[in-house]
């Protein structure tokens, strides 16, 4: 076998130039995030610019998942979609801008929506998962099959003029490590009354402001990729607040969480028999929009 | 409450953030002259401070949006000056003078 | 005449459905946006997504200057261009982007670089403008060129892991009142000395970094669109520091500032006859590349 | 100037960013004791302060990316705690205890 004498191809070198020449990322940092691969499952407000700047750094691989199509109420803040693709799957569409930005990036479509059944198989192949859902259910879903496949999390939300982001289970250490990073529901063992749920759809949402922390998400994904984990903090935003953003200090894991605990009640078992029902869970007002 | 002598009280801010400012007059900072006994004249801890703001700054009926069960509801996260107040002893956590406490609601949107 | 019986045609009702439900931004500030006109210089790794949530937004009209033409160590931050649009302007590939994002908006094409004797006349009808370029001699240039005709100028920066975001000008009142926002001599009423200056190409940047700045700055411009002044502040953003933002409070305008004051010597003629030369001003290391 | 007692030093942080950390050992966030007066026996102002990093801290021999004719050179911010010098009294502002003071260097890039 012949070893080749260039880590990179020569274009590569200089697609990724201005980040390669940083010591902060340098040919090392490039290869790690060519060799990774990041799940986002949900390519809304969040994942859009999450996913653009992804591809654009030259992540490897990229899977994207989502069960909706364009709508022209979503061009506002989903810019990576577009008139003309009103009414093609989410997915596709991102397809298409994603290649066009950066045909070396290897793009798996997955255009259906995450189910308790779909979620470890559909996860396990990926090294690091980007959470761009807009309900409790999928939040919760999503974190629990993190902590079952030990990867790391970057969660990110918004509604009307505010947003948070977090950096989830990182270090992804297996349940029952108190080294490991929290989880979501160790920082949010229950979920919220229904009734206090508000959508960007029934709320309202400006889209710089969702675009702020989609982008916030890429980035933090690179630093999970390429540095040492720092300690668990959340990022509060709001537009109209001075200053705009706030830094939290967060928790370690809880000693008793129902998912990363050494007494966690949630299972890969659970999970995929369908005994967890995370709709039901988080009381759904609508049932069937919910996930 | 409020015929309590002025030493009697604790300054502090208090902000909410994430929807919540909406149920406490859309202001998102408030500077209070907290009581600094509870009614049984223990010193003013988170509880007692959550019980106060339902009952002096909050004028949205909708209390069961901020409490249940005599706590703060499920997905609203409390920060005593900028850290998890699970780092502090959640609501039994005495209040000092200008401590600054800060009630997130948790969004869900993308 | 007859009256229209609606403001907005029905499908900026849905497009815009998100924003029009927000008490901060409703029908008024949706029609605030659509009359208004915003001038984007530069569209780099700041003007890319600056560009595409204005656009989204649906401010009314949109000029967009850049003289360079889409390169391939561009597209990992400059995520509007795209691989098959290397070798095309800057700007005609921007429009290709917005125009496709949103047909609503009146995009306005200016294929060059920015000069002392084109600053006037090309800033003129425009509400706002956005500095998103990338040397020094620029930014004095757009600055004083802003306080002659009474702009508020949104202005950042980037570099490496390292980002900066400032009002200008906000109110725009004359030169002489102190009660306008200070500008960008108020606040560096010096150049930096040219061997300290360093450019993304030299220095490199992460794509994000850039980007949530870029971001910032649509924001701050539908801020300054549709609500009312806030006293001047610095965010200065570091990727890898611990809270990752931090705001700044600024002065106010300069008792002498050589632009905003009333003993300015920062004249519409002194800038239209060349006898301001900013290249000069700033000490370019290498003149050919600087502005 | 190591050598004063110890009850003559004022403990401060001091920041680096945009760039300037680079001068400074790669190191943003710097816990100093500052002594209490400056070569007069005058009370240590940020121009001392911008003399002593000079002497004391900063490793690379770059001094003119710092300092020009004795102060801090063009298109260097200074922030005491979190306002603009301006607004405090620039190079004659007397520093006090736990002051945290950021030097940044403004970036042009974009
Ligand atoms: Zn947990
Ligand atoms: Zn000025």
């Amino acid at each position: 076998v012949m070893r080749r004498s260039w880590p990179l191809e020569k274009a590569e070198y200089k697609r990724y130039g201005r980040q390669l020449i940083m010591p902060e990322i340098g040919l090392q940092g490039q290869l790690r995030l060519k060799n990774a691969s990041v799940l986002i499952v949900g390519v809304g407000g969040l994942g859009c610019p999450a996913a653009a700047y992804l591809a654009g750094a030259g992540v490897g691989k990229i899977g994207i998942i989502d069960g909706d199509v364009v709508e022209e109420s979503n061009l506002h803040r989903q810019i990576l979609h577009s008139t003309s693709r009103v009414g093609m799957s989410k997915v596709e569409s991102a397809m298409v801008f994603l290649s066009s930005l950066n045909p070396n990036v290897q793009l798996t479509p997955h255009p259906s929506r995450l189910t308790p059944e779909t979620a470890i198989p559909t996860m396990k192949d990926y090294d690091l998962v980007l959470d761009c859902t807009d309900t409790p259910a999928s939040r919760y879903l999503i974190s629990d099959t993190c902590i079952l496949l030990s990867k790391p999390l970057v969660s990110a939300s918004a509604l009307r003029i505010d947003g948070q982001l977090v950096v989830l289970n990182n270090p992804p250490l297996p349940p029952g490590d108190p080294k490991g990073g929290p989880c979501y529901r160790c920082v949010f063992p229950k979920p919220p009354p229904p009734e206090s749920v508000v959508s960007c759809g029934d709320g309202g949402i400006l889209g710089p402001v969702v675009g702020v922390m989609g982008v916030l998400q890429a980035l933090e994904a690179l630093k999970v990729l390429t540095r040492t984990p720092e300690p668990p903090s959340l990022t509060i935003f709001s537009a109209h607040a001075n200053p705009m953003f706030r830094t939290i200090r967060l928790r370690s894991r809880k000693p008793k969480c129902a998912a990363c605990s050494s007494s966690a009640t949630v299972t890969a078992e659970a999970l995929t028999s369908g005994s967890l029902d995370y709709v039901q869970f988080c009381g759904a007002v609508n049932p069937v929009e919910a996930l | 409450m409020s015929e309590t002598k002025d030493g009697d009280t604790i300054p502090i801010t208090v902000e909410f953030t994430g929807g919540l400012e909406m149920l406490f007059s859309n202001q998102r900072k408030h500077e209070l002259k907290l009581p600094a006994k509870d009614e049984s004249e223990e010193p003013a801890n988170i509880a007692f401070l959550v019980r106060y703001l339902c009952e002096n700054v909050m004028k949205d009926p909708r209390k069961d949006l901020f409490v249940l069960d005599d706590s703060v509801r499920p997905g609203i996260l409390v920060l005593i000056n900028d850290a998890d107040w699970e780092l502090e002893g959640e609501d039994m956590y005495e209040i000092q003078r200008r401590d600054n406490i800060l009630f997130v609601s948790t969004l869900h949107g993308g």
